[in-house]
Order: C-alpha cells, then sequence, then structure tokens
C-alpha cells in the first residue's frame, strides 16, 4: 500500500510537470506527435529509473561515507550525462526512426531537471533504494502520463484556428497552464 | 581531501567513460557521417518536392544510391556544389526557379458566374461547378498556393490575386501543383524578362466577353516583337520563348488588354559620344526611335523613349553603345 | 423489429408539391442540347455531322467504350451544331450535339414495334440495353449493360427495385409507379430473366402509401414488396440492401460481391419501353419543383431539352437562390439556365432565398450528430476537419474512401459546416496524388 | 437573370437545428436550476447570474473584435458560458469575482484557443478552477439557503454538506454526524452550495429536457452519476463511519451540475458514445477519488477539466466502426 501511494504521490498529486514544473522543455517540444510523446515517455522512464537507482547508491556508497556530501549536484549530472548517452546509443540501434523524432531532445535529457530532480528528491526525502526506485518509476509515469495527455491535446489543436499571435508554444504553455490547474485537484490526496 | 574529491569525480568519470565505451561497440550504427553534412545544406523544409520524405530521406537516399540526381528545386546552387564535393560526384543543379503567375484577372476584370458557397479554398471550389469565375482558366483567388507554400513566398494581394515574393521563393513548385487552374508556372530565375499573364485557351471572342485584361490573341506583340520571341496560336494565349526575349517591352507597350508584363528593369542604352561616329544605324534599328542626331554627328538616346532592348548595342558597329549602369 | 439501417435522418418533407400531380408531357421545344457524357465512365463519340438530318429516337452518338452507351435525337430535325455546350454536372463547357427541331417530331423508320422481349434472348437484350442508352436513373448514371453483366465468380440471388426516393422534393419515380405500375414490374422481369433470377424486390418508401398500394395490387408472386421507413438514404444502395436482406456491402467492394443487383424503378420501366417497343432512352420523368417555381409539375421531358424551356413550361421563376438538377440532398446546383435535361436529372428543384442558408460556417462543435446520423458510420467531424487543411493521407484513416457523399453529415451540421464538400475535397486530393506519385 | 445564383456543394438544405438554437435550449435547460438559485439566495443571486453573463458576451464581443474575427455573441455561447459560470459561483460572490472569472473563461477558456468549437477545455470550468484555486476563501463562502423573502436579508454563512463532511473527516477523523442530513434538502435545494448546484431535482429536469431534445446523449450524466453513486456505495457499505452515503454524494457537490450540462459540452466530451462512456466513467472515478480521500470536497470541476484534457486521446481511439466494417 505503501509503495501505491507513493508512485499516485509522484504520478498525480506531485506530478513533475504539472506540480513541480520540472522538465518543462521536453515536454513542450516532444509533444507534437504522440508517438514520439510515447517514445520520449518510455526513454524518460528508463534513465529516470536507471538514475535514481544509481545515484542513490553513489550517494549513500560513495559521497556519504567519505563526506562528500557538497558535490552531490555535480556528481548526479555526471552520472545522467552518461547514462543519457547509454540510452541514446541504444535507441538509435533498436529504432532509427524513434531516433530521428525525438532529435535535439534526446541529449536534452541529459539536462532534463526531472532526472536530476527525482535522483535529489530521493536523497532528500531519505528514501530507501527501493523507494528511490518505486518514486522514481511514479514520477516518470507521471511524466510519460502528462506527455501523451499533452500530446493529444497538441495534435488536435493543429487542426483549430488558434489566433496567429497564439499559434505554438504559447498555446502549448497556456494549456499545460490549465492542465496543470486541473491536476491540482488531486492536492491533498497523499500528505 | 580536494585531492580525494577530484580523484572520486574522476573515478566516476572513468568508470562511466568504459562503460559507454563498450556501450559504443555493442550498440554501434553504421552511419555514414556525411548524412548529416548532406542534411545541414539542404534546405530543411521538408516540402517533398524532390518525392522523398523530408529533406532527410532524400539526404539518405543521395549518398546510398550514386544514381540519385539532385531534385531539390529549393536548393541554392552553392550549396549543390557543396554537396557535390562531399559525394564527390558531379551534381547538376535545377537552377534556380521561381514561381510565376499566369493571371492578371481580378475581381473587377472578370466576372463571377454565381455566388459560391463553401471553403476558402481553391481546390474545393473548383469542384463546384468548375469554379465561380466566368473564366474558366483564370485564378480563382482564394488562396491554396499561400496556403501551401512552405517557404511563405507567396500571398493574395488586395485584388484577389496572389503575388510571388521573390526573395523568398525556391521554385519548390508546390504552388504550381495545388493550384486547380494551373495558372503558376516555374521558371528560371533569371530567364524570364516579359510574361503574358494568361493562359486562357478560349475563342478570342469569349475572352474578350469575360475578361477585360485576358489574352484576345490580336498579335500586335508577336507583330511587334524584333526577336520573333512572342507566338500566338489560335485560341490561345500569346506565349513568349523566355531564350529569345530579350525583355525590350515593346510587347508591352502595344498590348491593347495590358496582358504582357515586364519582369525585370531593363537598363537603358546610352551613347559614347568619343565613339560615336554618327552612322545612324542605331535609329535605324531602334524600334522606338530613341536614338537622335544628325549624320557625322555623335547621337544621344532620348531616355523617355528608350526601353533598354539593347538592339542598337548589337547592331553599332563602332561598340558606342553601352547600357547606362 | 423494422426494417432499417443504422444512422440516416428524417428529412422535412417537400414531396408533396408535386407527389399528386399527374405527369404532363412537355411540348417540343426549338433546340435540344445533348452532351456526349451523360452517363459515369467514357464519353461517346458523336456518328453524325453538322447539318446532317435526324429522325427520332436515331442515334446520334455511339459507345466508345464498353462503360458507355449511346445516345438518341430526342426528336426530328437538323444537327445545327456539334461544340462545346455548358454541361450541368461539371458547369464546364464540354462536347454536346446541339438538335435544332423540325417541328414533326417523326419517329425514325421501324420504331416504335411492339415484340416479346422475353424471346429475345439474354445476349442480345444487354446488347440492345447498351444500344438505346439506358444507364441508372435515378442519377448515377451508371450504364445498366455494364450492372447487368456480372462476371461468372459473382452470384447474383436478389434484384431489389429501387422505388424508395429519399431525397425530399422529387417525386418522378412515385409518379411513374402510380401511373406506369405495368412498367416498372414489367421491368424488373426483363432483369430477372436476363439475370436468371426468380427472387426480387421491390423498395418502396412509406410516405407513398397510393404508390404502394398499386404496385401491390399488380405486383407477381415471385416479386416481393416491401415498404420502407421513411428516411434518408435509405435508398442509397449499400443502406437498402442492408435493410431488406441484413448483408453488409464489405468497404470498397460492390452490391455484387454479395449477390445483390439493385435497379432504380425508373431504369427498369426504360428498360421495359427498350425491349418491348424498341424505344431507346430519349425522355425522362422529372418532377420540377420547390417553392421557386410558381407550377411545380411532373414532366415527361425529352433529354436534351433546355431548363430555361422546362421553366418556362411550368410557369416561370419566383425569387430563386439556386437551381438544383436532383433533389435537394443530392442534387447540382446550376448557374445558367442553357443547360439541357439529362439522362440522370431526376428533378429540378428551385429553392427561394429563404430557403438558402446564406450564414457562413463555423468551427466545428464536435457535437458528434454527424457521427451518430452518418450511415456508413464514419467520423465526418473529423473528416471535414482534416479537410479544412487539406490533409487527405491523415483522412484515409478516418475512412475517407468509404464515405458515400450523401450529405447527411451537412444536413445535420449545426455549424452548418459543408462536411460533403470537404470530404470531396479530400478525396479529389488523394486521387490527384494517386495519379501524380502513380501510387 | 439579373441576379446571380448561388452554387454550393450538396445537400442545399439545411437542418433548422443550429448552434444558436442548441444554445438556447441549453440555456432553457438551465433555468430551472438557477430559479431555484435565485429562490434560496436572492437578489445577490440574480446579480451574479447578470453579471456573468453580460460580462461573458461583452469580453467575447471585445476579444473577437481585438482579434479581428468576426464578433459571434449571437450563437449564445457566451451567454451559455457565464450562466454555468455563475451558476458554479457562490452567491455572494464579489462583483470583480465574477467578473474576474468571465474574462478567465472567455479569454483563456476559450479566444486563445480560436473561439467556440477549437477550446479543449470547458470554458466556465477553467474559470471555476482558477478562481478557486486564486481565491480559495472567497470561492468558499458559502450563504446559507433561506426561503425568497427572507434571503432578501442579510445572509449568513455555512458549509456545503460535502464541506462538512472533509472538516469532521480532517478534525475527528470520521464523518460523524455532518453525513446524516435529510435526502430532501440536497434534492430540492435546501442547502448550501453554489449558486447553481443546490437543487439536484431542478437540473435532472433540465437535463431530461436536454436529453430529449437530443442535444446531449444519455451516456454521459448516467454513466457519470452511476460511477459515482457505485463507487460511493461500495466504500459506504465497506466503513460507513468514513465514507458518506452514496444518496448524499449523488444529490451534492454539483455532481449534477457536472454530469448534465459541464460534463455534456459537445466541444470538450468526446464524439461517439463509446468515447462518452468511457469520459463518464473516468469523470466518476476521479470525482470520488477526490472527494473521498483528496483535499477538496467536491472535485467535479477537477475530475471534468482532466477528462477534457484526455478527449483527443479518447477520441483516437474510440473511432466508429464503419459500415461494413470488421465489428
Amino acid at each position: 500500500m505503501h509503495y501505491i501511494v507513493l508512485i499516485i504521490g509522484a504520478a498525480l498529486v506531485n506530478n513533475f510537470v504539472f506540480s513541480r514544473f520540472l522538465g518543462i522543455c521536453p515536454f513542450l517540444g516532444v509533444s507534437r506527435r504522440t508517438e514520439t510523446a510515447i517514445g520520449m515517455g518510455i526513454a524518460v522512464i528508463f534513465v529516470m529509473t536507471l538514475a535514481s537507482i544509481v545515484t542513490w547508491v553513489i550517494d549513500y556508497y560513495l559521497l556519504i561515507p567519505f563526506n562528500f556530501v557538497y558535490m552531490r549536484t555535480i556528481v548526479f549530472i555526471l552520472v545522467i550525462a552518461a547514462l543519457v548517452q547509454l540510452v541514446e546509443m541504444i535507441i538509435q540501434k533498436v529504432s532509427l526512426p524513434l531516433y530521428q523524432a525525438l532529435g535535439i531532445y534526446l541529449p536534452l535529457i541529459t539536462t532534463n531537471c526531472a532526472v536530476l530532480g527525482v535522483s535529489l528528491l530521493n536523497i532528500q526525502l531519505k528514501y530507501n533504494l527501493l523507494e528511490s526506485c518505486i518514486f522514481a518509476i511514479g514520477a516518470s509515469l507521471g511524466f510519460t502520463m502528462a506527455l501523451i495527455i499533452f500530446s493529444g491535446i497538441r495534435e488536435d489543436l493543429d487542426l483549430n484556428d488558434i489566433p496567429e499571435a497564439f499559434q505554438g508554444t504559447p498555446i502549448a504553455l497556456i494549456t499545460a497552464g490549465i492542465l496543470s490547474l486541473a491536476f491540482m485537484g488531486f492536492s491533498g490526496l497523499v500528505k | 581531501m580536494t585531492l580525494l574529491a577530484a580523484a572520486l569525480l574522476g573515478g566516476i568519470g572513468l568508470v562511466c567513460a568504459l562503460v559507454l565505451g563498450v556501450a559504443a561497440m555493442t550498440f554501434a550504427v553504421e552511419m555514414d557521417p556525411r548524412e548529416k553534412l548532406v542534411l545541414d545544406l539542404l534546405p530543411g523544409a521538408n516540402c517533398g518536392a524532390c518525392g522523398y520524405a523530408g529533406c532527410a530521406a532524400f539526404a539518405h537516399a543521395l549518398l546510398e544510391n550514386p544514381e540519385t540526381e539532385m531534385v531539390c528545386p529549393a536548393i541554392h546552387e552553392n550549396d549543390v556544389k557543396k554537396i557535390s564535393e562531399i559525394l564527390e560526384r558531379k551534381l547538376a543543379s535545377l537552377g534556380g526557379m521561381i514561381a510565376s503567375v499566369c493571371c492578371k484577372g481580378t475581381v473587377k476584370d472578370v466576372a463571377d458566374n454565381y455566388i459560391y458557397e463553401g471553403p476558402l479554398e481553391c481546390r474545393a471550389a473548383q469542384l463546384i461547378a468548375g469554379g465561380s469565375k466566368a473564366c474558366a482558366y483564370g485564378c480563382l483567388g482564394l488562396g491554396t498556393c499561400e496556403q501551401v507554400c512552405p517557404f511563405d513566398a507567396i500571398h493574395i494581394g488586395e485584388d484577389h490575386l496572389p503575388y510571388v515574393d521573390k526573395e523568398k521563393c525556391t521554385g519548390c513548385g508546390k504552388c504550381v501543383i495545388a493550384c486547380p487552374r494551373h495558372i503558376i508556372r516555374l521558371a528560371p530565375f533569371d530567364l524570364p524578362k516579359c510574361e503574358v499573364r494568361c493562359i486562357s485557351k478560349d475563342s478570342p471572342k469569349e475572352v474578350k466577353k469575360i475578361c477585360s485584361t485576358g489574352c484576345i490573341g490580336c498579335m500586335a506583340c508577336e507583330q511587334v516583337c524584333p526577336f520573333n520571341a512572342v507566338t500566338v496560336m489560335k485560341n490561345s494565349a500569346a506565349r513568349i520563348t523566355h531564350t529569345k526575349c530579350t525583355g525590350c517591352g515593346l510587347c508591352v507597350k502595344v498590348c491593347p488588354v495590358d496582358v504582357i508584363e515586364s519582369v525585370i528593369e531593363l537598363k537603358k542604352a546610352s551613347i559614347l559620344k568619343d565613339k560615336c561616329n554618327g552612322c545612324s544605324i542605331c535609329s535605324q534599328v531602334c524600334p522606338v526611335d530613341a536614338p537622335k542626331g544628325e549624320l557625322k554627328n555623335p547621337y544621344t538616346i532620348d531616355e523617355a523613349k528608350c526601353m533598354g532592348c539593347g538592339i542598337c548595342i548589337d547592331k553599332c558597329p563602332k561598340k558606342a553603345i553601352e547600357k547606362r549602369l | 423489429m423494422k426494417k432499417t439501417f443504422k444512422g440516416g435522418v428524417h428529412l422535412l418533407e417537400e414531396n408533396f408539391l408535386v407527389s399528386s400531380k399527374t405527369i404532363v408531357d412537355m411540348p417540343l421545344c426549338p433546340i435540344y442540347v445533348l452532351p456526349v457524357h451523360q452517363h459515369v465512365g467514357t464519353p461517346c463519340k458523336p456518328i453524325v455531322r453538322q447539318g446532317d438530318v435526324v429522325k427520332k429516337g436515331q442515334q446520334i452518338a455511339e459507345p466508345a467504350g464498353y462503360v458507355s452507351v449511346a445516345i438518341h435525337a430526342p426528336t426530328s430535325g437538323k444537327i445545327k451544331e456539334i461544340g462545346p455546350k455548358i454541361h450541368p454536372l461539371t458547369g464546364r463547357k464540354s462536347l454536346s450535339v446541339v438538335i435544332e427541331s423540325d417541328g414533326k417530331d417523326e419517329w425514325v423508320d421501324g420504331l416504335p414495334l411492339n415484340r416479346d422481349p422475353f424471346s429475345i434472348g439474354r445476349e442480345k437484350l444487354v446488347t440492345m440495353i447498351q444500344s438505346s442508352g439506358i444507364v441508372g436513373l435515378g442519377g448515377a448514371t451508371f450504364p445498366t449493360h455494364v450492372k447487368l453483366s456480372p462476371s461468372k465468380e459473382k452470384k447474383i440471388d436478389t434484384l431489389i427495385i429501387n422505388g424508395v426516393e429519399c431525397d425530399s422534393h422529387v417525386a418522378d419515380d412515385h409518379r411513374l409507379m402510380v401511373e406506369h405500375p405495368e412498367a416498372v414490374i414489367s421491368g424488373a422481369k426483363v432483369i430477372m430473366s436476363i439475370l436468371g433470377l426468380n427472387r426480387s424486390i421491390i423498395a418502396i418508401g412509406k410516405n407513398k402509401p397510393d404508390a404502394i398500394a398499386i404496385i401491390r395490387e399488380k405486383v407477381p408472386p415471385e416479386i416481393q414488396l416491401e415498404p420502407l421507413e421513411v428516411k434518408y438514404p435509405q435508398g442509397a444502395e449499400r443502406q437498402l440492401i442492408k435493410t431488406l436482406t441484413g448483408r453488409d456491402t464489405p468497404s470498397g467492394g460492390l452490391p455484387m460481391d454479395i449477390g445483390c443487383l439493385v435497379h432504380n424503378a425508373g431504369t427498369c420501366a426504360a428498360i421495359w419501353n427498350a425491349a418491348a417497343y424498341g424505344i431507346p432512352l430519349i425522355e425522362r420523368i422529372t418532377s420540377v419543383t420547390g417553392h421557386g417555381i410558381v407550377e411545380p409539375k411532373n414532366i415527361r421531358v425529352k433529354i436534351g431539352t433546355l431548363l430555361k424551356d422546362v421553366i418556362e413550361f411550368c410557369g416561370g421563376i419566383k425569387n430563386p437562390a439556386k437551381i438544383l438538377f436532383g433533389g435537394p440532398m443530392m442534387g447540382i446546383a446550376q448557374y445558367s439556365l442553357d443547360v439541357p435535361v439529362i439522362k440522370g436529372t431526376s428533378g429540378i428543384v428551385v429553392l427561394t432565398q429563404d430557403e438558402v442558408s446564406k450564414s457562413s460556417y463555423t468551427a466545428c462543435i464536435a457535437c458528434g450528430r454527424c457521427v451518430d446520423f452518418c450511415p456508413m458510420q464514419l467520423n465526418p467531424s473529423m473528416l471535414s476537419r482534416l479537410g479544412e487543411k487539406s490533409m487527405w493521407e491523415k483522412a484515409l484513416n478516418f475512412n475517407l474512401l468509404d464515405c458515400i457523399e450523401c450529405g447527411v453529415c451537412s444536413y445535420i451540421c449545426p455549424s452548418n459546416r459543408p462536411i460533403k464538400h470537404f470530404i470531396r475535397h479530400l478525396k479529389t486530393l488523394e486521387r490527384e496524388a494517386k495519379s501524380l506519385y502513380g501510387k | 437573370m439579373e441576379n446571380k445564383l448561388t452554387v454550393s456543394s450538396s445537400p442545399h438544405i439545411h437542418t433548422p437545428e443550429d448552434i444558436p438554437w442548441i444554445m438556447r435550449q441549453v440555456i432553457y435547460a438551465l433555468i430551472p436550476g438557477a430559479l431555484i438559485g435565485v429562490y434560496f439566495f436572492g437578489i445577490p443571486a440574480i446579480k451574479v447570474i447578470l453579471l456573468s453573463v453580460f460580462m461573458c458576451l461583452g469580453v467575447e464581443a471585445l476579444t473577437q473584435k481585438l482579434i479581428g474575427k468576426p464578433i459571434t455573441i449571437r450563437d449564445g455561447s457566451a451567454a451559455v458560458t457565464g450562466l454555468l459560470l455563475a451558476m458554479n459561483m457562490p452567491s455572494g460572490s464579489a462583483w470583480w469575482l465574477v467578473m474576474l472569472g468571465a474574462c478567465i473563461a472567455i479569454i483563456l477558456g476559450k479566444q486563445v484557443y480560436g473561439g467556440l468549437g477549437n477550446n479543449p477545455f470547458n470554458p466556465a470550468l477553467v474559470a471555476r478552477v482558477f478562481l478557486l484555486i486564486a481565491f480559495p476563501v472567497q470561492m468558499t463562502t458559502w450563504p446559507q439557503p433561506r426561503v425568497f423573502p427572507l434571503s432578501l436579508a442579510d445572509t449568513t454563512t455555512g458549509a456545503t454538506p460535502l464541506g462538512s463532511l472533509k472538516t469532521a473527516i480532517f478534525t475527528y477523523g470520521k464523518i460523524g454526524d455532518s453525513g446524516n442530513i435529510a435526502l430532501m434538502d440536497p434534492f430540492l435545494g435546501n442547502i448550501g452550495g453554489s449558486l447553481g448546484e443546490i437543487s439536484a431535482l431542478a437540473l435532472i429536469v433540465g437535463g431530461i429536457y436536454l436529453i430529449m431534445k437530443k442535444i446531449i446523449s444519455w451516456h454521459i450524466p448516467v454513466v457519470y452519476v452511476a460511477t459515482v453513486f457505485v463507487l460511493t456505495c461500495l466504500f459506504w457499505i465497506i466503513n460507513p463511519g468514513m465514507y458518506a452515503s452514496p444518496f448524499l454524494h449523488i444529490t451534492c457537490g454539483g455532481l449534477m451540475l457536472g454530469a448534465f450540462f459541464m460534463a455534456t459540452d459537445m466541444v470538450t466530451s468526446p464524439i461517439t458514445n463509446r468515447g462518452k462512456i468511457i469520459f463518464a466513467a473516468g469523470c466518476g472515478i476521479i470525482t470520488v477519488v477526490i472527494r473521498l480521500w483528496g483535499g477538496y470536497p467536491e472535485g467535479v470541476s477537477f475530475a471534468i477539466l482532466i477528462m477534457n484534457g484526455l478527449v483527443p486521446l479518447i477520441n483516437r481511439y474510440t473511432q466508429p466502426i464503419k459500415f461494413g466494417g470488421v465489428k
């Protein structure tokens, strides 16, 4: 039950996009088509989970024992960057169209604050390894869900006559804002 | 302490590097590095005029298949050269093309057969009794060309006719395909000097009835053209052979319905006084009587009359006439 | 259980304007214009020259292929011109034969004859139907002989005579069935004999009680009478077959594939005329109606009669906004009065300014009515939105090509969107792209 | 001929049921609910309704003029938005709150997307949720219902039934007495709450009118209410001390208003009936989750707004099966 609450909390209540406002860049960049959104989501799930495990291990077995906690951020960034490179290679091998569709946004996961955020939150909230892992899965599922919902809306908006001034990113940001308002309804669900 | 920190960071970095190195070997994908270079040189509008699914697909085809021609109409000539160097084979560029609109019939010039109701899209309007414009060949003016242009290079003016932005047009030909009336043509960028803005195939009588600026096949242009560049055929608007046309603009002047337009501004002729021997040949060949003067004395060009056709320049035995800068 | 199909809509019925008017003969006119392309398929080839003298019923153009039928002179006279005239379907000029009537209306030698059509023989009957210029008279104008020559592997077991006439306003089939029921029934029998069938169904809309009563009286046992719910598009082939036999015509397939054949009641009468009397298709019954016409009438009109002559015969027009060839749901709007009545002209409807909506369309509000009412169960809302952006490739995923263009979606749309027009636009783009890239 | 004929694609006749007709019917259907609100809350309720409706119309006209689009306030959609917004606000709302709500609804909810038909979210709900989050105190100050002559005097404020439930749970950990209210009160409207949500009966009458006129289909309201009923019933049976009766849940908290009038908004609900059922079930589940375990007592607005966001995806996966297609 505890783990389910953890997942719901990370995915819905404190959704990384709608509530914590992390990872907005890929959220806006890769949400034009649902197919790429799903691909990106899967990549993020993979990277986030892996990153949170690796960083947790590094934090508890390297940084804390040697008292290098002040280097946490830089070490995490290094590790995440390496992980993203790995994912990039795998995707390029496995699915070239997805690789091309994700384009610049794939390397951008490197600096995706959502991934770093999840790693740092794990430490901050004093989760154990399993909890960190679950939390990362929940958070990345929430991110993927947000991405897919949003891509659905945006594909639909392509067919609409949006005033010229609002076309593209402006309307995407407004829509994200309204969705974020709607997701606030879940607040208080998990303390 | 600091040393230890550096060592730790370095250690982590080393481990990551090793993992990545192994992964790079396991998941290696054969990717021609030239593909990216070629892709960067292509226009990147993914207009599809080459027949491939976007620029990336075309770049891939160029590398994969050595028989692929440079079919991209939108690319700049310099970029074609660069791509030729990358591919180490000669690619012939299509040459800079530009779209040009062959109809001048505004709403005022051509009556409508009926009141059209429906989507404001030329291709859709064409489906309903062949379009509302009385002329079956004229521009419908609903702006489909504007909508399909990936380069924002064609716009419907206030008179409901499309105008091509020469700076932006790449000659990709999307509007040419989209136009249901086929009034947009591609022409080499520098070639056309005069254009007949009508493609009607109606009989002259019919044209006269429905359009105040349609070509009525009066042959005036054909007769006046000093270079045999204009031809008028039965039941068809006049056509200009661009390779023969010098852009002298005589036909523009004589056209009774104003359907021929000068596309470029021509430089006028001027006579070098010290070279001219007053042979009067120029005044004999000039179609508009622009050179003035007396025999044996240097001639001058009446600028108001000269159209810059350049006939006199070719005929002058002393090479005393040149274009004014 | 009520026999019907999914989707469809009840139209405001305006058939009463003409449904009780007896068919009258249209008097002879000075000029007849016969476009060579009056049917689906290859246009036929004129076999007369300018200045030739022709007699009524004489062939003036021959079929130029298998999917093509002949055209005959509607009256006797002289060929005045062979040249481009406005075609009522395309709105553009197309090759037509113009006949100047001599006022005698003389039959060509040997016509009309009197023979027993059942002794002619199948093959000969089919050729005769082609050379008599018979096409589907419901409006589709598909050459009838093609439908009557199914390939060997396709077994036809049911003939359906379509007397539903579901479009509002027009009542030509209705009057035909009331006044000439035996022609329709005998025509059906001829078709049955050609195909060797022993079962056929005649379907009539319940809004034509008089026609149902008369047909019931005359109908032989092998033909079954089926009164149907009044609903548009009940007369569309697929919907009619579904209603009567419960069979689904597969997507992209023909009624032939499921053993059915649908013929219009008017076509049956034309087949009977040709088979029994040798009279080619030179005239048809047309409802001239609408609130914009002074005296709505059902007329027997010669093919090639000009619209202006028809209007004059029916007392002229008042406050016209649209003149349609065909019913308001499927008809084609005309802009000129110089167009001729052609084989597929089932009605001439003049709508007044009050009836024609002038307001322009607005954005789709996704009410879903078009989806609920679409007889093909498509998503017209999405198709129209894609049509607005000319995105035909994406539209193919939404079954663009299955649309039968009945127009129910446009009729029902609260935003007044020309959905059918958008769909036609998309279909044209698809066709052009196909021919361009040769896919 | 002197006048040119009109030529267009067939069909050439058109149903008289256009957008203004639909919007008129929706307004008629909302009148009973609004009248009950006026009956129990008096003059302030009338003020809120009029202000909201006219503000919406004005803002719509103004924005359309600024954007350079034809002004379409005659189609009545802005009036419907205004009326719905008013019915979703406390009757004692300050004038500036109503005006701000109207601006948010029309500008952010609708016009930036290109106007009627293009908005992915229900404009009235966007405004209500915005106000609820930005001005929680003002938006949850509920005047208590009093019968008409009395309601003219100064009003007292109190909580909604669902609000007291939440407070009880937060304070005592159980619902206690707050769940025991006479069911006739929320059914007829004698409870605290938003202006137009208090009487389930009036809203059901309006909703049935719309269903009869075939403007909305039964799928969304029935499935929505049924989902909420079944889920709350389940938890009520498990633990009546923690969870209130399902009857209370379906009559209170704007569920009827949401189910009949907000979730059924054509533009922001799925197009096929299958999609509508999924949509309504989703609304129901989210509503129950928020009500039973979330921080907000009601949750209808949030649930519908979230499901609005999912509509494009629902539409994509619930395409109608074409005639003769594989069943």
